[in-house]
């Protein structure tokens, strides 16, 4: 390198003089990055190194492109790199780039490949589970059993994390009920969910629909949707993910049954204290709340990881958990249309 | 004299790096049928095209019944009643004849279109042509070379307009389309309208032709009437030179020719 | 029913007229047989017209109901009207832009823009849902004038511009959805209405009744004009036979749908935009313009027709009908999303306008090939849900329907194709 | 009598509904100009077409130097050595005047494109035609409609053909222009080749054609020598009628004419 | 340097040979005020050639260094040749097609096709990544005989043909790389060679050498042929004056890469395809068929063309291009996945060849384009990552850039088109 001053060929940064921080982001169509993530890091790092400059760039789903901006951010001499990766394995060319000029990785959300320094995620695998266990929990409710059917509306073939989504759910749901259609939604597109949804409803019939399994709240709306057009009024439970405002005020109408809030907040402030550790060359031990594990590459690497659960929300669950961490206000939720769901009643008053 | 419907001075047009006309005037009475002469190149359709409206001149005035005008667009020279047929047909092909002759100035009833009456106008106007169409709703792209000049010709007389300029509209037509053309000419000359005609067919300008300008290399190279000139004279004007391919071939074939 | 271009009535009027015709032509068409072989001649002669298209949908649908027993369900079918109008919207715009010669690779974009601003002004601004559709059309119009004027006037190619709006609206979809990402507008105001509104059984026989009246009318009426003008006509058997074939799928249609929930008020809008599209195109000055400069821009503007406005104005319609697609999409789901029109929605509405049979080259085609070719597109789509097929699948069967139609197309139109220009 | 170069027998094309042509014989020999001639509309492009490949009969033999052959591409009539210039001059609107003289049997050195000579080789054959263009190397988009032809006319005379058919070489021509051409064809005719003209100009016809074939609606309509016979009779052939236009034209306006 | 089509060299043969030219037209070239009177006369002409994208270019690269001291820094212009040789190939490819007044829509979904042919048969299969090489390269050319045959013999539009293509060979992408989605190759093999390989600063400055060098020799020895056969000659003093122009550019980018890096294999792939695509179009008779296809198919087959083997000849290449793009795609990120070359590969391929100047609408473009183009886009999205600019505003700022640039192409050469066809 030529002009590096504070690009590190091994010379570690310090808290107090204050370095760059490279934070690479997948995508900009789900809401997360550029909502939470990344102002939660950015608050999370200031915290613990108040001189610290955060670069940040977003791949729009491409990895192309994700590579040219971790190119862009090398250039301006980052010390550290967060990185969520488009593709975790192709991400692999990103991570070697970057530790061959010294600069050390976490990885974000994704477990990219290569030889990363920390990891830090929710367990996608176990998304899965956890909304499948949510709609095996609300069929039981209404009384159904091992013959109950439902759709499963997956999320888009070519996402690697819809693929750990998918194989989650079918752990619970394969074998306690009957999956009368399944589809892969191409760009998780709501949609092509509701067509789909809609095609599966003529083919069983909507009476003989159950639940619905929905990978995310944007699909879950074409599901609902989908429903409704059908003459639906009892709506069966459907699943999401996300906690999209729009699917958190869908719960509160009643019309989906659940969403999985990750919460993210946590995730982002484990990995600045990570992106810290691993720019001053301190070892990251953990803090309190969430404690390290190991976990194993595509490569066969061991990497210091901290997993978060992810956590179901209900109509009832929601004030303990989106609200009270500040993801959004009661009014952000409770709109006019909302305002006399039963939810927002008992809140207002 | 009666003052010339149109009048053009110092026009001027260049593309690029070719002068295509260099400081032209011209003008046309009513009544009057003004021969365009020229060698290949000479500017003649340029000049057109700059009266048409088709490419505006780099300068240069172009007067009205004696006011200045400006003509920028086809549409401005239709206003004013300059009814053009180009050499290059413009026609849209993918269009039948009867849409192609009424196209600009359809007749509409109750505002749709009333293709009753302009298939019943299209047949009387085309029967005076003596030319044989297939059919009148075919796309014109499917006609031969005259059958397209033809319908160029018929759309150009459908208004009613005070001058026409005929850019070489008989070079296509069959000896009788082309007798039919000439006596349309003098019958619009009689009508009191000015006729611009270009052609490179001396006995056609001579039959119908009261004057002849000619053109040389983008300027003016003289202005003859029809009657009191020789046809070497004027093909001496044409090309420049009084020994040119024209009287050395008459001169050998002279024998021959009929 | 649908005719191909303004030109494509050629044998109609061929002979019976006082006007000198090529005696190498012979056509009448007043006995049965002579009708027959009319038809003979042009599927000889390459002009198809819709007929390949239309067969293909038959076929499509024989094979799906044999592989599923529901597809032809009354509940199917009306799922599949409402599933195409959008897109269907769409298509009619870039229908007009083909004919222009052009292409608008920008109508995803738009409509995914439209339907943000829609719900945006419904509801974080909350103005009266009906304002917020005129808005969002009005957002169309004024994109499409942007469009349309730099393209016209300052000359850069179509395909570009177009291109730019396909990011630049996108960027702006983007930031008016911004964080929240997905907004849910009420299912019961009038934008849900638009395609959740089903008609009584009456009413939907009353319409199908007055639109072939009024087809055998103004047929009758103008027939008989043609005739009195000394010109050739349709012969009383040829009308008799278009009628019918035309009333049986209307009165088909309005049959089936009544037996499920009735007819959709979507598909009404959908057709009727089509007819509308379609009458503006073969009956007024305006389409005849539209068609004069897909034809050739420059013999166009030598007829004194101001390209520059036909353009512009076609630009601002497509982008409108766009929109107005895009506005479509957000009442069937409910809700506008960063998703709303940003995937398959371009490639289907392009590929609709084809296999329905416009050109890609311009001045040739018509506005029934966005109910055509929807309808081709939406029935398999709509069967492979069914059969529970998988995307890479779809993909590839419906990239061999578009060829195929298209194929069947340039082959019918070879010969002539082969020496387009006469002389 | 020679065997003829070229025979076509009972040739017969149809586009849809339009028989265009109908059972038509022609036949040249070498050193032979025969006139093609006929009405707007009478098929005689589509014939010239057919003999050159651009679109094949429907039915018909053709014969050259007595062996039947095929032609169904433009390659093959090439190959065969005839030489054609279409009525729709067919160059290549964005390419130089050089590249479209050449197009197709361009010259190279070591593979590559020989610019130098095809450029001097361009200029020796244009200056024989009397024509003068702007440049060599500009678009053949931006010249006038006689430039135009007279490219087309020179690309023909490139090769070495045995048969050159000519569709209204003249039509867009210049005075100058068109003698050169005449002459050409007479020297063409010297060298022994056949030679198929087709014109509306019946002087031109007159001052080079041997014999004059007519056809009318698609159909032969006479053959005849042109020394023997007289303008009356044969713009009787072409019109299919002895009271036409151009002889109530002609009787109108005898006294004016030159 | 380029040249826009076999038409461009106008004025240097303009006069001084016997050839009877129009007096009209005087064009001398043989002192530096006659020259300049030349250049000026061709600015006001339009014919402006590459002029107005380098000026953009130096322009777009000054502003970004005033914004971020980085931007010209030797490691960003490395990584930036290196980022735009995968999509410059693609771009190669496309100006053929563009050249013959077509449309490829399928360059991304072939080239991510060839790359997941590539993956799978060097790591799955195991077959040498050399012979992987070449089977993905063989992969494309297999791909676009196909296309070339459906457009050419069968006659579908290409627009239609790639389109399908488009979807079809994304569909290929997905069933080949299966569930997992990724494979990643090794990083010291011949694949990732192709990106990672850079040479030793007396390698680059001898090959820049060699080519200024070439350049020298081969124009000085044509002019001194046209000289003695007495056409219009470039004088000396342009012959050196094209030369400098040439050079400074070759010999200033090898002294920056040096300073890094040195040389990247990429750039060197990548400039040479363009050179060699360049000397093809303008120097052979291949490349003279293409332009005359693309200026008037008609005509070209009645010069004798086979116009099918040009057009099919074309698309073959054109989609070989777009597959060793993909490969270089792979090389520089070490892995095939379902999404590489499936985003806005398309759009920025077809968007550089515009940018660089080649039309849309056939016959007029070069070579030179995809390398012009390539950098100005690529410039442009290395200096907006280095900036942090969010994706809504990179989207209309790449928007607008290629407003602009086409903007002022289109109005220099408004003129010209206006009136296209004399007579
Ligand atoms: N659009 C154009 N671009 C460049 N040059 C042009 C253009 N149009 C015409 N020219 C040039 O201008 C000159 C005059 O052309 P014009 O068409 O007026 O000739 P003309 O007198 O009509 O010839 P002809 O008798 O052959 O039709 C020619 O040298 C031609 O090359
Ligand atoms: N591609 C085509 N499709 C349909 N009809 C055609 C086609 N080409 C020619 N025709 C018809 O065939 C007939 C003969 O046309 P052709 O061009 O051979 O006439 P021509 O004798 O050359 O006339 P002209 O002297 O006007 O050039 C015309 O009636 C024309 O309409
Ligand atoms: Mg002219
Ligand atoms: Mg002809």
């Amino acid at each position: 390198t030529t002009d590096g001053a504070s690009s590190g060929e091994g010379d570690t940064a310090s808290v107090e003089e204050g370095f760059k921080v490279g934070l690479l982001l997948p995508e900009t169509k789900t809401a997360r990055y550029e909502e939470f993530d990344k102002p939660y890091f950015q608050e999370g790092l200031k915290e613990l190194c108040e001189k610290c400059e955060l670069l940040y760039q977003n791949a729009d789903q491409e990895t192309s492109k994700q590579q040219s901006q971790a190119e862009a951010l090398l250039t301006q001499g980052v010390d550290v790199l967060v990185l969520d990766a488009v593709d975790a394995e192709s991400a692999s060319g990103i991570v070697k780039n970057a530790k061959s000029q010294g600069v050390p990785v976490v990885a974000y959300d994704r477990l990219a490949e290569g030889g990363v320094d920390y990891y830090v995620s929710f367990d996608n695998r176990r998304v899965g589970e956890v909304q499948g266990q949510s709609l095996l929990q609300a069929l039981d409710q209404d009384g159904g059993g091992e013959d109950s059917q439902i759709v499963m509306i997956n999320g888009s073939p070519t996402d690697p994390n819809a693929t750990l989504f998918k194989k989650g759910a079918h752990d619970v749901l394969d074998g306690q009920v009957k999956i009368a259609k399944e589809y892969d939604t191409p760009e998780w597109n709501p949609d092509e969910a509701q067509t789909e949804m809609e095609q599966a409803i003529t083919a069983v019939g909507a009476d003989n629909i159950d639940g619905v399994y929905s990978a995310n709240d944007g699909m879950a709306a074409g599901v609902v949707a989908a429903l409704k057009s059908a003459g639906v009024d009892e709506l069966p439970p459907i699943t999401g993910q996300d906690a999209e405002i729009a699917g958190i005020q869908r719960i509160v109408a009643g019309e989906q049954y659940m969403t999985v809030y990750k919460a993210i907040r946590p995730e982002a402030e484990v990995a600045a204290e990570m992106a810290v550790a691993a720019a001053t060359g301190e070892n990251y031990e953990g803090n309190g709340d969430h404690g390290l594990t190991k976990v194993e590459d595509g490569n066969g690497n061991e990497i210091k990881s901290v997993l978060i659960d992810p956590i179901p929300v209900t109509v009832d669950d929601i004030e303990d958990t989106v609200i009270s961490d500040g993801f959004y206000t009661v009014e952000e939720i409770c709109t006019d249309r909302y305002a006399d769901t039963d939810f927002c009643k008992d809140l207002q008053e | 004299m009666s003052r010339p419907v149109l009048e053009l001075s110092g026009i001027s047009k260049s593309f690029g790096a070719v002068q295509a006309l260099n400081q032209v005037d011209l003008a046309v009475d009513p009544g009057e049928v003004v021969a365009l002469l020229g060698d290949n190149g000479a500017g003649k359709s340029t000049l057109v095209k700059v009266i048409a409206g088709v490419n505006s001149g780099d300068s240069g005035d172009i007067l009205w019944e004696g006011k200045r005008v400006e003509i920028n667009r086809p549409a401005d020279a239709q206003r004013l009643g300059i009814a053009t047929i180009y050499q290059d047909l413009a026609l849209c092909d993918n269009l039948d004849i009867v849409a192609n002759l009424f196209l600009g100035v359809e007749k509409t009833a109750f505002g749709a279109l009333d293709e009753v009456d302009m298939e019943r106008r299209a047949t009387e106007l085309l029967d005076s042509l003596s030319v044989k169409m297939p059919s009148l709703r075919v796309p014109v792209a499917s006609l031969s070379g005259g059958q397209r000049q033809i319908i160029a010709i018929a759309r150009a007389l459908l208004g009613e307009p005070k001058v026409v300029l005929l850019d070489e509209p008989t070079a296509a037509l069959g000896v009788a389309q082309t007798a039919q053309v000439l006596d349309l000419i003098e019958r619009l000359r009689d009508r009191g309208l000015g006729v611009i005609l270009v052609s490179h067919n001396m006995a056609d300008v001579r039959a119908v032709a009261d004057r002849a300008a000619v053109l040389r290399l983008g300027r003016n190279a003289g202005d003859f009437g029809v009657e009191e000139t020789s046809y070497e004279e004027i093909v001496a004007a044409i090309t420049g030179a009084s020994d040119n391919p024209v009287s050395r071939r008459a001169s050998v074939t002279r024998t021959e020719e009929a | 029913m649908a005719q191909q271009t303004p030109v494509s009535n050629s044998d109609e009027t061929a002979t019976g007229t006082a006007f000198d015709r090529d005696p190498r032509l012979m056509v009448t068409r007043t006995s049965p047989a002579s009708l027959l072989a009319a038809i003979k001649r042009r599927i000889r002669g390459g002009e198809l017209g819709p007929l390949p298209v239309i067969v293909g949908l038959i076929l499509i649908c024989i094979v799906f109901q044999l592989m599923h027993e529901r597809f032809l369900s009354p509940q199917n079918l009306s799922n599949l009207t409402v599933q195409i109008a959008g897109v269907g919207l769409m298509t009619t715009g870039v229908i007009m832009v083909l004919l222009l010669g052009e292409i608008d690779l920008s109508i995803g974009s738009v409509a995914g823009a439209s339907a943000a601003v829609l719900a945006v002004l419904a509801v974080r601004v909350g103005i009266p849902e009906w304002a917020a559709i005129a808005a969002a059309a009005a957002t169309g119009l004024i994109i499409g004038i942007l469009h349309g004027t730099l393209f016209a006037k300052v000359g850069v190619p179509a395909f570009v511009v177009t291109l730019a709006g396909l990011l630049g609206w996108q960027g702006v979809q983007l930031q008016l959805l911004g964080s929240d990402g997905t907004i849910n507008i009420s299912d019961s105001g009038p934008i849900a209405a638009l395609t959740h509104t089903f008609f009584v059984p009456a009413f939907g026989w009353g319409i199908a009744a007055v639109a072939v009246g009024a087809f055998v009318v103004f047929t009758l009426f103008g027939e008989r004009r043609r005739a009195a003008a000394g010109l050739m006509a349709m012969s009383p058997l040829e009308i008799a036979v278009r009628s019918i074939a035309l009333a049986v799928p209307v009165f088909g249609s309005v049959y089936i749908l009544n037996q499920y929930k009735g007819l959709p008020l979507a598909l009404i809008i959908f057709v009727g935009f089509v007819v509308a599209f379609d009458l503006m195109l073969r009956k007024t000055r305006y389409g005849r313009m539209v068609f004069a400069v897909g034809g050739g821009a420059e013999a166009a503007r030598r007829a004194g027709i101001n390209v520059d406005r036909v353009r512009i104005s076609v630009f601002a319609l497509a982008s409108m009908l766009s929109a107005l697609g895009g506005i479509m999409l957000v009442s069937r789901s409910f809700s506008a999303s960063l998703d709303t029109a940003a995937g398959e929605e371009l490639m289907m509405g392009i590929a609709a306008a084809v296999i329905g049979g416009t050109s890609l080259f311009g001045g040739r085609g018509n506005a029934y090939s966005a109910l055509l070719g929807g309808l081709v597109l939406g029935a398999i789509t709509s069967g492979l849900y069914l059969l529970q097929m998988g995307t890479p699948v779809r993909f590839m069967i419906t990239a061999l329907v578009l060829l195929i139609a298209v194929t069947l197309d340039a082959m019918s139109r070879r010969s002539r194709r082969a020496h387009a220009r006469g002389g």
